[in-house]
């Protein structure tokens, strides 16, 4: 019975890591800029989603298109009159650039939302199956997380937008010369990236406390997320985070809490060694 | 016959199914000007790889003065004369002229102080033409120039061998001669020399043997004219039509 | 090279810091101690970074094992300087054996590796409780002088690893081992067919732009007295250090020592003033420094700055 | 050679010189030195601190200042904001003292950032007063001006188990699952010692590290181990997640105590009713009933005085420990009868005065040696005293079979 419960708590919280991170993977593996802000980003979406629930009674379901719309509208905006115009400088510099952004967004939210921890409870109660007890909020987050990640992967593959971003990854010169404006698909990727941290952010809002201290570790562990699914790719999101949510799962369990996060590491740094694409990432940039 | 300076035995490399070099075995012995052609595709530039340690080969024995090289990598190689310039051109593109052939004086010339590389390589600079523009960044030559400074850093490197893959692609005709008269120049100083060329008036006029490489196999060898006549060479080149109505022409 | 005017106004430099406590409040020297202390890093942090252009985060980690090792050894009574020596030992190999696995990555993938190697380190030791105390940090054995003695010598201190870490890079620079490296960073593949042993030369200049960073951290924890894995980890300076590098002329000899002093400056100015914004002022200079300083204080170009913002960098611009 | 721009930072270095304030020291007034967490991770925690240094201030400056031997001097507190960052802690500690001229220091929230300011302080020798400081190892490297007015961890730890081995028929299984951070960190070792001393049987002991994202891994271990009380330390967002996550895994025990999470208004609020019947021990509560000297002679008094400046927000033991702390002050300047350091130090350690906030005396290592900590639980959305019996409002209640 153990192994089912240790499972399936790995696997939930796996939806959810990849959730977290696919939008931070797209931006580094079609951009090729890693986004410091991501983090911030999911914690903006989790407080726009708790005061709307705490002050209006908006149900965070309901905040999912509002918040989609404000953080992709924040991520265009960032990308098209800042990150483009250094897209093409060296790693340092987008790193630092983003680095400095988020120091100031995250300013501003500690400012005003204050650091204290909140967070939205519904209340909905747990569910048992087969030996394996499972919240009802925690099943709707993997649900969401995993119809997002769908959704996105769609959109890449299926709409028109999506093939130029595919397209601006393969070739950034050929793209360009099939008439795709380089700089406005940028700007779409990062507001898309944006958005994926900013619904994550609402999902977030009813499973784990919101607060800006929390920025650093979403950040942290969306790189190892991405190191261990491989780059750029929405189904690298997605085993990446699945993976990393059963081993740490497992790891807490048989070594302890106090190592799950080390296993993690660790399998990331090996993986990084032995294939820095990433499980699933394919041969792209770098 | 003393043992040839660069021997390959059946070297081959294959990218997953793809054999790009196909048990490729021949010897370049001191001092010889040989041809490499082979339309495109064929595995010239993978073969000046495999020899120069970028890529090793899959199966088959790399051979540099007796030794064996075949696992070696690129530095080890440039150290010892093995030396190669880039079919696209791999300056430091933000260091000055000088400083890009100093490197080759430094690291594959083993010249240990910066100040002595750097007196080494206003000598290569004066003996391909670039002494002029010593003080400019690479990345303020032209295309031409930037040719010659590959020449200049190689020849720094102090050459046994030297592997030219496509020195002369993108030049005009006078720039040709002016590079064909430099490849003359570094031949008399006795430095063996490999020339991947498709410009059949280069091959023809400095070259004394000639290998031919197709579909990562060699197909043929020998004196460059009969080379330039030989059925399966235009074949591999042309086609099979032509290669037909070629040997109807020559009535043969 | 650097041309005597910049050597002279260094050593000008060097002397008004180290004569801060004869004009100037214990407040100010402690300011000077950390100028000393951020320019050794941002210094060593050249060698890896400015030369060779390999984007290392790893600084905190050699800072924090060297603040682990000193303070360890000094508990277990070795004397403050042998403990210092042992931890720049220690960090030293500990690059580069670390640097053996992630200089084979490159750009990104480099720079996340060395990222996940602080990590790991402030994993390992806090859960290491038996030696290094863990969560509940660990007390360093204090000089017993009187406090203005204290911070007179551990100025003199952090300026001797400061002046330590110039000299190392002004050596390197003029020697092969800095003429290869800057190869690398230019085109590391024709670096290789140059001849230049890559793998070898970047594990060299990873190491040496751990060992100082090593001393550092041994001498800032006989400094504080008591240190924990948080404070001794803290990515904000992980990431200070390569900006402030940034900010002065990353790859020169100079610009990594007067990033660091204008840095740790205005970060005083601006946090003695604006105490809540202090660091969303501090988020707008790094971002202003992106744009305006593209090659830091050492080398203004107007020019180059003008270009970046015409947005001749973007994935549109002609090549 | 570039032009070099260093003359152009001149000027900045004479204006960081010009920047320093200056402060008239003199012997009328007695000044506090103050360094808190305004800004980062530890900012709730500090601005929490700053309210009762203020509320504390006005009240005794408007009843005309301190007495000091035979004269009344104004109080002054000299606040500056260290973000969360510990060595800047140790940088501004040095500035109060040596620029400001202050004659004690407040030390910060958190073990951690209590040592590095109780070291600056020692240098200078000016007393360091803790009010958010409660691990032995803080006041273990025997500083003789570093006193803390929360008492240590074991008081409290074994109180609780002999207070629960009382009044819960067969308590014998009992799983500790801890923070691997200075406080929580050692409010769980003190656990398990005291629950093996008591004889009862430690069914799961682990530490989680700092950056845990989830504890369903523990969580369930804990319910597999079925034991009789489970007690669990953290910061607050820890306790919510935690105690969201027993809940949602259906993992639940006789007796479920949580530390330093009930104590917090921003924990009942997050949890609702999930936060029914969870207890706690605290070092202070505003429902307890005791009366002392100082700006405020009874927990009443200080309780509606709290909430007049809050808004309507209780006081937790960080506002109470830091208050009593200040009120204490009061009492040993009357006894030191002058502002010199040492003079300060050698009444701080004879202290033994009754306050609003409990007993203080501190022992050798400087902690305050009270013993009767309070337990609460909370019962319906409202915390209640379990123990002492002196100052109870309500018995223990049962969580769930």
């Amino acid at each position: 019975m153990q192994i089912a419960q240790i499972l399936a708590n790995g696997l939930v919280l796996g939806a959810l890591y990849a959730c977290l991170a696919v939008g931070f993977s797209l931006v580094w593996g079609v951009l090729n800029v890693i986004n410091m802000l991501h983090g911030s980003f999911i914690i903006l979406g989790g407080y726009l989603t708790f005061f709307a629930w705490r002050d209006f009674g908006i149900h965070p379901l309901v905040m999912l298109p509002p918040v989609a719309l404000l953080t992709f509208a924040i991520g265009y905006a960032v990308q098209y009159g800042l990150v483009n115009k250094v897209v093409t400088a060296p790693v340092l510099t987008t790193l630092t650039l983003t680095f400095g952004l988020d120091m100031i967004i995250y300013n501003l939210m500690t400012v005003g939302f204050h650091a204290t921890p909140v967070k939205v409870s519904l209340g909905l109660g747990s569910v048992s199956a087969f030996g394996v007890r499972m919240p009802v909020d925690r099943l709707m987050g993997m649900g969401l997380a995993l119809l997002l990640t769908g959704a996105l992967y769609y959109v890449m593959r299926a709409s028109t937008i999506g093939r130029a971003i595919v397209a601006v990854r393969m070739d950034r010169a050929a793209a360009a010369l099939m008439g795709i404006r380089v700089n406005h698909i940028y700007a779409v990727t990062f507001g898309i990236g944006a958005l994926m941290a900013g619904l994550a952010g609402v999902i977030f809002a009813v499973i784990f406390p919101v607060t800006t201290n929390l920025s650093g570790m979403y950040l942290g562990k969306a790189f190892v997320v991405c190191v261990i699914g491989g780059l750029g790719s929405v189904p690298g999101a997605l085993v990446g985070g699945l993976v990393l949510g059963v081993v740490e799962s497992f790891a807490g369990h048989f070594f302890g809490p106090a190592h799950a996060l080390t296993v993690g590491f660790l399998l990331m740094l090996a993986l990084l060694v032995v294939k820095p694409t990433g499980l699933v990432g394919v041969k792209g940039y770098e | 016959m003393s043992a040839p300076l660069l021997e390959l035995e059946a070297v081959t490399r294959s990218f997953g199914g793809i054999r790009a070099v196909d048990g490729v075995s021949m010897r370049l012995n001191e001092g010889e000007v040989v041809g490499l052609i082979g339309p495109n595709g064929a595995g010239k530039t993978t073969l000046v790889n495999v020899i120069t340690g970028v890529h090793t080969a899959t199966s088959g024995r790399v051979r540099f003065r007796g030794e064996d090289v075949t696992a070696q990598r690129p530095f080890q190689a440039a150290r010892r004369g093995l030396c190669r310039t880039f079919q696209i051109v791999q300056p430091f593109p933000e260091m000055t002229v000088l400083d890009n052939v100093a490197a080759g004086a430094m690291f594959g010339g083993r010249i240990d102080a910066i100040g002595a590389a750097r007196e080494a390589a206003r000598e290569h600079l004066e003996f391909v033409g670039l002494a002029p523009l010593s003080d400019k960044p690479a990345s303020a030559l032209t295309l031409a120039a930037r040719k010659r400074l590959e020449l200049a850093k190689s020849l720094a490197m102090k050459p046994k061998v030297l592997m030219l893959d496509e020195v002369n692609a993108g030049l005009n005709s006078a720039e040709i001669d002016g590079a064909l008269e430099l490849i003359r120049k570094i031949a008399a100083r006795g430095v063996t020399i490999l020339l991947i060329e498709h410009l059949m008036k280069v091959v023809l006029s400095v070259t004394e043997r000639v290998l031919v490489l197709h579909h990562g196999a060699l197909i043929a060898e020998g004196e460059p004219h009969a080379m330039v006549r030989d059925e399966k060479v235009i074949e591999a080149y042309l086609g099979e039509k032509y290669a037909k109505r070629y040997r109807e022409a020559a009535g043969v | 090279m650097m041309s005597r005017l910049g050597l002279a106004l260094f050593a000008g430099w060097v002397v008004i810091l180290a004569t801060t406590p004869l004009f100037a409040e214990n407040y100010i020297v402690r300011t000077a101690i950390m100028i000393a202390m951020y320019s050794a890093l941002a210094l060593s942090w050249n060698i890896i970074g400015g030369f060779t252009g390999y984007p290392s985060f790893a600084t905190v980690a050699f800072f924090g094992v060297g603040c682990y090792v000193g303070g360890i050894a000094q508990r277990a009574g070795v004397p403050m300087a042998l403990a210092w020596a042992i931890a720049t030992v220690a960090v030293g190999a500990m690059a580069a054996a670390l640097g053996a696995i992630i200089l084979r990555l490159k750009g990104h993938y480099f720079a996340i590796g060395s990222i996940a190697i602080v990590e790991v380190c402030r994993l390992v030791i806090s859960s290491w409780r038996s030696v290094t105390g863990g969560g509940d940090g660990l007390n360093v054995p204090l000089l017993r002088w009187h406090p203005d003695a204290v911070a007179q010598f551990f100025l003199l201190v952090m300026i001797g690893i400061m002046l330590a870490a110039f000299v190392m890079n002004a050596l390197v620079d003029r020697h092969r081992l800095g003429f290869g490296l800057k190869c690398i960073r230019q085109n590391e593949d024709a670096a290789d067919m140059v001849g230049v042993d890559t793998t070898r030369y970047k594990i060299v200049g990873f190491t040496l732009s751990a060992l100082l960073c090593g001393t550092v951290g041994a001498a800032y924890a006989s400094w504080v007295g008591y240190i924990d894995p948080t404070d001794s980890f803290q990515i904000l300076m992980t990431v200070k250090v390569p900006v402030m590098a940034l900010m002065g002329g990353a790859g020169t000899v100079l610009g990594p020592a007067l990033g660091a002093a204008a840095f740790v400056i205005l970060e005083e100015i601006f946090w003695a003033n604006f105490l809540e914004w202090n660091r969303a002022i501090l988020g707008a200079i790094i971002v202003a420094l992106i744009f305006f300083l593209p090659g830091g204080l050492l080398n203004i170009s107007w020019r180059r700055a003008a270009r970046r913002l015409r947005g001749r960098e973007s994935a549109e611009a002609p090549a | 050679m570039p032009t070099f721009s260093i003359r152009r930072l001149a000027p900045a270095a004479a204006f960081l010189a010009a920047l320093q304030v200056h402060a008239v020291s003199a012997e009328d007034v007695f000044k506090i030195g103050a360094p808190l967490a305004l800004t980062g991770g530890l900012a709730d925690e500090g601005l929490k601190q700053q309210r009762v240094y203020r509320m504390w201030a006005e009240r005794v400056n408007a009843a005309g200042g301190v007495s000091v031997g035979d004269r009344m001097i104004p109080v002054e507190i000299v606040e500056y904001d260290y973000q969360s960052d510990g060595p800047r802690a140790g940088q501004l500690a040095e500035r109060l003292i040596t620029d400001d001229r202050v004659h004690v220091i407040m030390a910060p929230f958190g073990s951690g950032h209590t040592v590095i300011t109780a070291t600056v302080g020692e240098r200078y020798r000016v007393p360091t007063i803790a009010c958010v400081a409660s691990s032995e190892s803080v006041f273990a490297n025997d500083n003789r001006y570093l006193f803390g007015t929360l008492s240590p961890n074991a008081n409290m730890t074994d109180v609780m188990t002999a207070f629960l081995q009382e009044n819960v028929p067969d308590l014998t299984r009992v799983a500790v699952l801890g923070r691997d951070d200075v406080f929580p960190k050692s409010m769980a070792e003190a656990t398990v010692r005291a629950a093996e001393a008591a004889g009862l049987q430690v069914v799961y002991n682990a530490l989680y590290p700092v950056g845990t994202m989830d504890h369903s891994a523990a969580v369930s271990a804990i319910g597999a181990s079925n034991p009789d009380w489970i007690y669990i330390t953290g910061y607050t967002q820890d306790l919510i997640l935690a105690r969201r996550q027993m809940d949602d895994l259906g993992v639940t025990a006789p007796v479920v105590t949580m530390v330093t999470g009930p104590a917090y208004q921003e924990y009942t609020d997050a949890l609702g009713s999930l936060a029914e019947g969870v207890t706690s021990s605290s070092w202070w509560h505003h429902s307890t009933t005791y009366e002392g000297v100082g700006a405020w002679p009874t927990t009443v008094s200080f309780y509606e005085d709290f909430l007049a400046v809050s808004g309507g927000v209780d006081p937790d033991y960080v506002h109470g420990s830091c208050a009593g702390a200040l009120v204490m002050l009061e009492d040993v300047l009357a006894r030191a009868g002058s502002l010199d350091g040492e003079a300060i130090r050698d009444a701080l350690a004879a202290t033994d005065v009754m306050t609003f906030y409990g007993q203080i005396s501190f022992g050798e290592n400087g902690m305050n040696q009270a013993r009767d900590l309070p337990i609460i639980q909370v019962q319906d959305r409202e915390i209640k005293v379990l123990f002492p019996p002196s100052i109870a409002s309500a018995d223990l209640r049962i969580v769930a079979e």
